[in-house]
């Protein structure tokens, strides 16, 4: 066992991601908690055909799509809430590039809390009767579909319901607030379905805003819904959800939100965003300058920002982190 | 969702139609009632709803956002922190909509649809050119998907469907179902289980349409005073009845005004 | 809505104590977060014919068994681990006076979770197989049982499993370590099944160490796993576990563990007990006189205190918490 | 749990049978492993193993205590604050036994029993005077039940199996099966889909029984070295047979007792 669990990025992307392995992330709704900054990394290192489930479509799925490292998708949404219609995922589904799986907001967690259980289906009283269990874009000759959400006879009473199949993705990249070097995470905010999902993945990335000193986990043991147990490795990255929001850390990037999603909407705005946004760092400094610190500073000025206020003073500092990792390790 | 101005509609004075939508549906949330509410309009018709006659209302997000209400303006998102701030709690998705939606326990959702149906079946996720045919295919126009309204179509006690009146939006048939409403009209829900009542409304940005409660085909209730119950059904892309009884609804007071405002802090509503 | 939810021990009985009712409580292992002043306040009301459901067994059942409160009971767990057998329980079992089904310690917590997602069944791989579905306390004429635990076909595969009995209890009573006025609570050490139940059940009352500001509640919402929306009333009740343990706030009182157990064991004994222990006080001074300030400075003094630090300085006097519960409240 | 001694078996010298069991139990469990540990015998022989040659395994309890171990002796239970006080993480009973124990993760649990039988199917639930018979009745003397060691005996993925070598609790059939082992013997277990491998060891105070690679029925596999093959086989209640290569489990070493005893601070296992 490694006395850490830190790892660079691109060692992230290189040592997990592979071509077509089932991916999980966007492990929040649209808005918050993206672990993005994964999804940029896998673009820089091309990796292709990616079966990606998404409990909500967010600006990673939405670039994945857009840049056609994904080839499949399962969703429980696929907008960007306010910020509307995601382009990229549209031009990916449209365009028959992306086939993707319609789910709702209640079943993709359900499918990860029986992929954790080890369940052979989980019992489905929403979706069915509607199209959603009728149409499957992965077995689009079935009408009505039920290899998608099969019915299954309740043995108490007789009643049909619907079954899920139970989802167990290669790999999860997770966004969280604070991560201890080993891998126990405290996440701030709803957690969405990073509980299940953490359970569910056969493998974990955490992608941390920050890493706190183990002191600050067994002061808030009852905080720690991700245990080290459940995680491979670590990646310390700052405003790794940006342009989506952290609670605590820093609000959503607006104008960034809509410039990336109209870029997205065609080829040639991808690949300039490509090219300004994910080939032009190569480390977190340079990450940090290209959002700019003004805005940054702007970003970090969120009114949830109280939030984090209890664990600032064991937060470690960007050369701590970094000795750290310089040091032993994942082997 | 400005196309009903195309219908010739006056536009009324002292507020738009949004807000008549919003406020018409927040009078459909009653105090101490466990909602749920979505991002966007759903969310601003809630919240009006709690700071103006249902103080008590119990209102969460489909993220397990507890007790909270908006800071500084709509919400981007469920998950925003606008709605982080203040909150009493967070928990998850499968505790908010499993355990308080799919379970049957919330009283009253808020959604919206993109093509709404004569018994109340909405879709999100797709303009299709024609029907879709025996076997799948991607949407001419791919749209947002089901998210947690197919969740609260099927657990909620009842819900209620916010949309702007354009014949496109209001067909005989959707295309494509991703929340259930009453499917075929009738008992045809008891086929599913669904714990959930169904829609108890249609709010539009010219009235509101209510189901029949046997065959629950939704007919018109009442129109707002700037629109008409020829204009709702010239809106409407099935033949649309009216109600015994359906007439004017009040417009909103100058209290519901200022509380709507006090929600809608950067005029979301407000913009024609 | 009320503007708290404070109540006395006795009126939530009053209120919330139904004979016969389905009641759910030891929402923690044996030694732990027992709300069991609870149930000497039904002792001392004399509620009757109870169907309890404890994930595991503790002193609040073993006492309800031996008092004869309690005629059915299901459990996962029915010894007081290091403490040994369970002797009013184990009495009351023997002699026919309580039934007890038994699962097992993660079949209860699943049962708890069909019951809050309102299904009809659970999935179960575990439990199936043995003795726990083949017998029924409940249905002594079936051998095998199937009532109990049922068998499925899972629809993708073909292959046949287990099907669980969803929970949904009259009653539960909870023991949190913080709750706010209006039944926002925090649990400090393992949840157990606290969260599963505080869902699953009709109608949950908190029995709460300490009433704390809501300003608490607002610093640390992912602490708050149980919301007030699925609360009806707070109880402040402190040492309400006693003599168990509430990490954070007071250590197992071991002397008085096996005291008690030892009583439980005969009619006598529990006669005794009931009059010693569950009689003899009627407010929470003349609660605490009972136990003892020495002996409550001790118990105090647990080497988990530190969990509790960040919280202590919202937490309201006696004083505080009976002023706000004189005005107002549940109607 | 003394009563071995009745079978005139000599007492070892400078340690107790109950320190031979923890530690050869403790044995059974390798470095990085995900282990679950009851509360008693069977986390004083799980955190020897941690302390003494797996420092790396990843322990919980089954109420979702992580990272922790026993701080000023052992505990009295899982949630007890002994094992509250320096954990990374609580979480819950579905959780650890759900997630990660039933789901299959776990590779090796502890669990204790008041019965065993020859296919290593454990009762912790009663004594019965004889069979139960057809129809359920209560036990003359009632025990514990399954606790969370029927999720280890379903989902993880070996299991240890610690008990008193006494006849009365190794029988050739138990009476009520609370957890199991291999049921009938051989591929029993597959009727049910198992997804755990079932018990890899019965770990005595007189000795290690191991099962048949095909009949799963459980053999001698080695004795200490204050008991012996002829003790073992007398101490149980079915025709046990000795596997080729029994022998000799070697004796603690003073580097194993000086663990062992770091963790049993309260010298639980010393009591003779």
């Amino acid at each position: 066992m490694p006395d850490h669990k830190l790892i660079s990025l691109s060692d992230a992307v290189r040592r997990f991601a592979r071509d077509g392995m089932i991916y999980a992330s966007g492990a929040a709704l649209p808005i918050g908690s993206d672990a993005i900054v994964f999804g940029r990394e896998m673009v820089r290192q091309g990796v292709r055909d990616l079966h990606t489930i998404f409990h909500c479509n967010t600006q990673q799925l939405n670039l994945l799509a857009a840049n056609g490292n994904a080839t499949r998708a399962e969703c429980g949404f696929s907008g960007l809430e306010v910020f509307g219609f995601a382009n990229g995922l549209r031009r990916a589904v449209e365009t028959g590039t992306m086939a993707l799986e319609d789910y709702s907001n209640l079943s993709i967690p359900l499918r990860y809390l029986g992929g954790a259980l080890n369940w052979p289906f989980v019992p489905a009283t929403v979706n069915i009767g509607s199209d959603l269990q009728d149409r499957s874009a992965f077995a689009p000759q079935e009408n009505p579909s039920r290899s998608k959400i099969a019915m299954v006879t309740d043995p108490f009473t007789g009643r049909q319901i619907g079954a899920f199949r139970p989802l167990q993705p290669d790999v999860a990249a997770i966004h969280v607030t604070f991560a201890d070097p080993m891998g126990n995470a405290i996440m701030l905010g709803t957690e969405w379905s990073r509980f299940e999902l953490s359970r569910a993945a056969k493998r974990v990335v955490l992608i941390a805003d920050a890493i706190v000193d183990p002191a600050c986990i067994r002061q808030y043991p009852n905080l720690v819904r991700i245990p080290e147990l459940v995680v491979e490795a670590v990646v310390y990255w700052p405003f790794g959800a940006w342009p989506a929001s952290s609670p605590g850390m820093y609000d959503v990037d607006e104008e960034h939100m809509r410039a990336m999603n109209t870029a997205l909407g065609t080829a040639e705005g991808t690949a300039d965003y490509v090219r300004d946004y994910v080939s032009s760092w190569h480390d977190i400094d340079s990450w940090l300058a290209m959002i700019g610190h003004d805005r940054l500073a702007k970003l970090e000025a969120s009114t949830t920002s109280f939030l984090a206020d209890p664990y600032r003073k064991w937060i470690l500092t960007a050369a701590e982190v970094a000795a750290i990792q310089a040091e032993g390790g994942l082997s | 969702m400005s196309a009903a101005a195309t219908h010739g509609a006056r536009e009324p004075e002292g507020y738009t139609r949004q807000e008549m939508m919003a406020i018409a549906t927040g009078r459909e949330i009653k105090d101490r009632e466990i909602a749920i509410f979505g991002v966007g309009l759903s969310m601003l018709a809630g919240f009006f709803a709690q700071a103006h006659h249902a103080p008590n209302v119990r209102a969460m997000t489909e993220g397990g956002v507890f007790g909270s209400s908006p800071v500084g303006g709509l919400p981007w998102g469920i998950e925003c922190n606008r709605i982080s701030t203040n909150a009493t709690s967070f928990t998850s998705a499968l505790d908010a909509l499993g355990c308080l939606v799919g379970s049957g326990r919330c009283d009253v959702g808020i959604i919206g649809a993109a093509q709404v149906d004569k018994f109340g079946n909405v879709n999100t996720t797709g303009i299709w050119d024609g029907e879709i045919g025996p076997t799948y295919r991607a949407p001419k126009t791919r749209l947002t998907g089901a998210g947690g309204a197919n969740d609260i179509a099927c657990g909620a006690k009842r819900y209620l469907i916010m949309v702007a009146h354009e014949p496109k939006r209001f067909t005989e048939k959707v295309t494509y179902i991703s929340s259930p409403g009453y499917l075929e009209g009738g008992n045809a829900r008891a086929r599913f289980g669904f714990v959930g009542g169904g829609p108890s409304a249609i709010v539009t940005t010219l009235g509101i349409l209510r189901p029949d409660p046997v065959s629950k085909e939704f007919a018109l209730d009442g129109w707002y005073e700037f629109s008409s119950a020829d204009e709702v059904v010239a809106a409407t892309g099935w033949p649309l009845k009216v109600r015994p009884g359906a007439g004017i609804v009040p417009p909103p007071t100058a209290g519901e005004l200022v509380s709507l405002r006090r929600v809608d802090e950067t005029g979301a509503l407000r913009k024609r």
